[in-house]
């Protein structure tokens, strides 16, 4: 639905989360003390890295996906060959079902504590805040339920900012005392002029390294830009070529084409317009026994032709096996529907069986014309999502 | 009475003159809402379905007497277009506009604040009051009737969908507010609720939330010991996976916060009938009325 | 009674570790000021003078119940302390430092005025009010004497001349307030005559301007109208050439606006008697009051 | 007086006000449109960027002062030729005292309109404030004067700041139609980001010119950064390679020391501290029918070698017949002062009389000092000046 913003549709293929080492990166523009090391994509390189590092190393995966260092992303090594060695395995790794493509090799710390420092998002105060503890190392999901009196929060004012003043008091808060304060106070510093300057979601540093030489080091790196924000920073997506390396095709022409996809366990595509009605028509189908495959939702006013295109797309996913269509014409027009769906059926594509919901403008020319192709249709999300259901049950 | 939107609303379009603009101001025209002024800077002098169309919100408020804004400017201009419809002082103000930045949302969202006026969405349908014939949005107008009832929700084609099956079995609305799906939007859940229970015509509520979040849990909260008229509440995204974005910005489940599960516990918890599936909605309302 | 400072002020230093905070809070304790804490980030748990030493406001204000700050922390962060302070709900905010950027100032001044915090400065020798025996800034005690007349100033050592020759002619000074040598100061001319007008104490001004800006034109004006009591006037700078910063980043004549000529037809416009020196305004005192 | 800022004060020599030329260039970085042309420091050179141009120019003397244009340091020229001769003429210009060094030669503009654009401080808003007007090409004060009416004024909100749709109300308020709204605007935005990113004091654009075929330019460019903000653009300083061009030895050295110097048309120089006293001591010279050479501040907590080195800074400057020190003495001691003066004279730079008024901290050591060395003082400073006066006028 709403209005078209063209400018940034182009970007909205990226889900811009960066890289550890991308965002340490800009961590290191902004002049925040991290760990000495360098990005591999090959045990070889993983070599060289350790080798001028000329100290023990932690050889990291690179890839968008918590809890790495359980699934075993993370490895120490003492020498440069080991460093190849462990680099070898990493890279062969998939880490929550995404290949490892790269490696980071950083000089193993010294630590003698582990802080958490982050800024997000406040839904409910349409605020940044911004977020310490001095219990690192663990998820602040994690932190929240078993410490969370050591979480020390503090809202970013909408037309002040965030001030060192505040920074400094944060770290206070968070138990540090001394030349700590400020050097602490840094880090949450830089974190809040990112955010501003490259409109983060999200980011984190966790763990936020205190080695036992008492300097304060970035050991991890997490960012997260703002999708919608993306076209103010195209000389960044430019510099981090991002390949759209996570996507499956099937996501790739959907996102080329606008039109939210997300792929589920089951066998049922849901094709539907607007958010809301695609996640209540998966939630339906569950009701009445089955399980869906797809999450399709066409947008507002879709057209022949993108019904058409987003039949297409829900078809190239293996699993599938039935369609539902549950339209409620807003924007959207049924006649333009039934267009889509009898030309995408005209083309030979349609290999399973499709049910059909169809109600709203242009209700009556719609039905029409599906009737004159001898296509039915039903009057109930309900019914729709039970006829589905069945018929899949019957196929099996 | 209503919420928000009565038959005194005279609104300006902000981006009269765009594809979306031009097709929405009509289709608004002719559901009964009291167009007065299009905004699109540069082409003052022009007209859209009889509009007039001008440089400023300024201009056309003064020109006008506008009282309200809908604005359909692309995103990156959109939080702009907030702050000028916000300095006119026009209330509400509705931004239909997909995409915006969230850094923008803030902005616009807490400089409303700071005046007292409500900002619908972004990213939302709209708001429209069948009672007065006023629809300051994008819904299909008639599958809204007058009536009794207090409509909000997070999602546009769900609510559509949920209205028509009210109309149906002869329940109607007195206001329909679409809050819009992105993660940080003006009017809460909450806000809502509060502005609903100070309308003498609303004698019930349909709270229509999604994943994500947990603006529905802090409203059933409120709800629970604030408000005593019937409530019936219904979640969607039950069986979405966590980590996914389902369409909305907004409708994400991150860790174990923004289930439909805590939703509906909520809900339960604070007395509100809880709807399965959305035909079931105006059966429980018939139930609790 | 008094203007802004009495005896109940308690005052923080910020940057009371620093050599200029240091020298200062000193001077103040030998005057009788009522320094109560010291901040410094990271030097929680010094002392200077007997002072101890916290790491924040905050710290420092919950542990002695401080009601202002005099800040000599150096330029680049004195923005951030003075919004430090303003957060703290301390009051009035003293900002010695000199160089502070404007657009840090003017950051500051906002942040203040939205929470009814009087900040002075910055670029100000400071406040005294020499019967409560309390000065918050850098000014030498003992040429001020208690008495009945309010005195303020753009300028510092040109207001010890001023009160100095008012001590040996016996005329004794309510408070006296350094606005500080800035183009923007926290604490405008005319604010600072009315909340002279509210104190009882004070029964003369006496108004020391200089070149630069038309403050000393609006506070005449001001006190044409609404004000009764007797006010003597000097600008400073009569014989300034037009273009050049005389020491005082505010004090330059900009075209034909800023000059002495304009700001004393100003105040002979107002009743306001004019010294042609310094130590004419103690002769004028006698003879208007 | 007050606290020191050290970081700040090696920067403090440079007056910040950037050449037009220096300004566009920043003007251009943030994509404002501006005439084609080039900085030529020779005839030869402003030949070759008028060839370049290949169309008339205008050769436009780069000097920081005001009303250049009717001291005669703009011309026109048709060809390349005309332009090295035109450069020629105004390279040997000393405009408002100041040499003229370098031209700007640009393409000559078919000017339809000239419009004011600006942006700068409002002192008792404590507020920037955005600046248009219809009739630009004059100053603004003229332009107050001649039609207040046609100034458009819009102070910036401190907190939630300038944005798009206040820029175009005054290109709307300023009488502007159709795209020029949206184009005009743009200017006013860039001027904006300009003056949040270099500390701005003062901005403007006068004459912006609309041409007869419907574009906008800026064709002069005005651009003051706040001195005290210069520590935060140190990378700016050092491109711009800024040589203290525009002061003389005496400027430079008491700049060099963090003292407030100003040169005048009279005879006798005014040693004082602090500014406000040291202008009311110039008032008080020229009361008693004398005319002061020098205003020199030095500042609080003057120490001796300070109060040396400030008497033989007033010393270099040839008009000087006669020094007044006067000294009120708060943070600066007495003693200190006069130990100073004895240094200074001792050292054989005392060429004129001295007249000394000195009173405040440490007044009884520091007139026994005096007193042992045989140097006269006074008490008030309307006494030290009637004696100057009256010295300087005995030695004519």
């Amino acid at each position: 639905m709403s209005a078209a913003d063209n400018s940034s549709d182009s970007f909205m293929v990226i889900l811009m989360k960066l890289f550890e080492h991308e965002a340490k990166d800009i961590f290191r523009e902004f002049k925040m003390p991290t760990p000495p090391g360098g990005v591999a994509r090959t045990p070889e390189e993983a070599k060289e890295r350790a080798a001028e590092i000329g100290k023990p190393v932690v050889v990291k995966a690179q890839v968008l996906a918590g809890k790495r260092g359980k699934a075993g992303g993370v490895k120490f090594a003492d020498t440069s060959d080991e460093a190849a060695k462990v680099a070898e395995e990493i890279l062969k790794m998939r880490i929550n079902d995404l290949p490892v493509k790269a490696v980071l090799v950083e000089e193993k710390l010294d630590i003698a504590q582990e802080i958490y420092a982050g800024i997000t998002i406040d839904r409910n105060e349409r605020k940044y805040v911004v977020i310490g503890s001095s219990a690192g190392g663990m998820s602040i999901e994690e932190l929240a339920e078993t410490s969370p009196e050591k979480i020390i929060k503090r809202h970013v004012d909408p037309f002040l900012g965030f001030h060192p003043y505040e920074a400094r008091q944060m770290a206070i808060n968070m138990g540090f005392k001394g030349k700590q304060i400020n050097r602490l106070a840094g880090f949450f510093m830089i974190l809040w002029k990112i955010v501003q300057a490259y409109d983060v979601e999200l980011t984190e540093i966790n763990p936020l390294i205190l080695t036992k030489d008492g300097r304060f080091l970035a050991a991890d790196a997490r960012l997260n830009i703002d999708d919608n924000a993306l076209y103010r920073h195209k000389s960044l997506i430019e510099e981090l070529k991002r390949e759209p390396a996570e996507q499956n095709e099937r996501e790739r022409l959907a996102a080329e084409h606008d039109m939210a996809y997300v792929e589920l366990d089951g066998d049922i595509a849901c094709i539907c317009n607007g958010a809301g009605l695609t996640m209540a028509t998966l939630d339906s189908v569950a009701h009445y026994g089955g399980k869906a495959s797809t999450f399709l939702d066409l947008g507002g006013g879709a057209d022949a032709e993108r019904v058409k295109k987003g039949i297409e797309i829900a078809l190239m996913y293996p699993k599938v096996k039935a369609i539902l269509v549950n339209i409620m014409g807003g924007i959207t027009r049924c006649d333009e529907v039934a267009k889509g769906i009898i030309s995408a059926k005209e083309d030979g594509d349609l290999t399973v069986p499709l049910v059909i919901r169809m109600v709203g403008t242009n209700e009556g020319e719609g039905q029409e014309i599906l009737q004159k192709a001898g296509i039915p249709f039903l009057r109930t999300m309900e019914e729709a999502a039970a006829k589905v259901v069945e018929i899949v049950k019957e196929g099996a | 009475m209503a919420v928000l939107v009565d038959k005194d609303t005279r609104v300006i379009i902000q981006g009269i003159t765009g594809g979306q603009g031009t097709f929405h101001s009509g289709a608004m025209l002719e559901y009964g809402t009291k167009v007065v002024a299009g905004v699109t800077p540069g082409k003052a002098g022009q007209e859209v379905h009889g509009v007039p169309v001008y440089d400023s919100v300024k201009d056309a408020k003064d020109a006008h007497d506008a009282t309200a804004s809908v604005i359909f400017v692309p995103a990156p201009f959109a939080g702009d277009a907030a702050l000028e419809a916000i300095a006119a002082d026009l209330n509400p103000v509705v931004v239909i506009t997909e995409h915006v930045p969230v850094q923008d949302e803030i902005r616009v969202i807490h400089a409303a604040k700071k005046k007292g006026i409500t900002v619908i969405g972004p990213n939302t349908p709209g708001i429209i009051t069948p009672g007065a014939k006023q629809k300051l949005g994008i819904m299909p107008g008639h599958v809204f009737s007058h009536g009794k009832v207090g409509l909000m929700s997070r999602s546009g084609t769900l609510t559509y969908e949920i209205a028509a099956g009210m109309t149906i079995a002869g329940i109607g609305i007195s206001t329909a507010i679409g809050l819009g799906g992105d993660p940080c939007v003006g009017l809460t859940t909450i806000e809502a609720v509060k502005l609903f229970q100070e309308d003498n015509e609303t004698k019930a509520l349909v709270l229509v939330g999604e994943i994500g979040g947990d603006a529905e849990e802090r409203a059933a909260f409120y709800i629970k010991d604030n408000y005593d008229l019937p409530v019936v509440g219904f979640i969607a995204g039950r069986t979405a996976p966590p980590g996914k974005r389902m369409g909305h910005a907004g409708a994400i489940i991150s860790g174990s916060s923004g289930t439909a599960a805590a939703k509906i516990a909520a809900f339960e918890d604070a007395g509100i009938a809880v709807a399965e599936k959305p035909s079931d909605i105006a059966r429980l309302l018939k139930e609790v009325m």
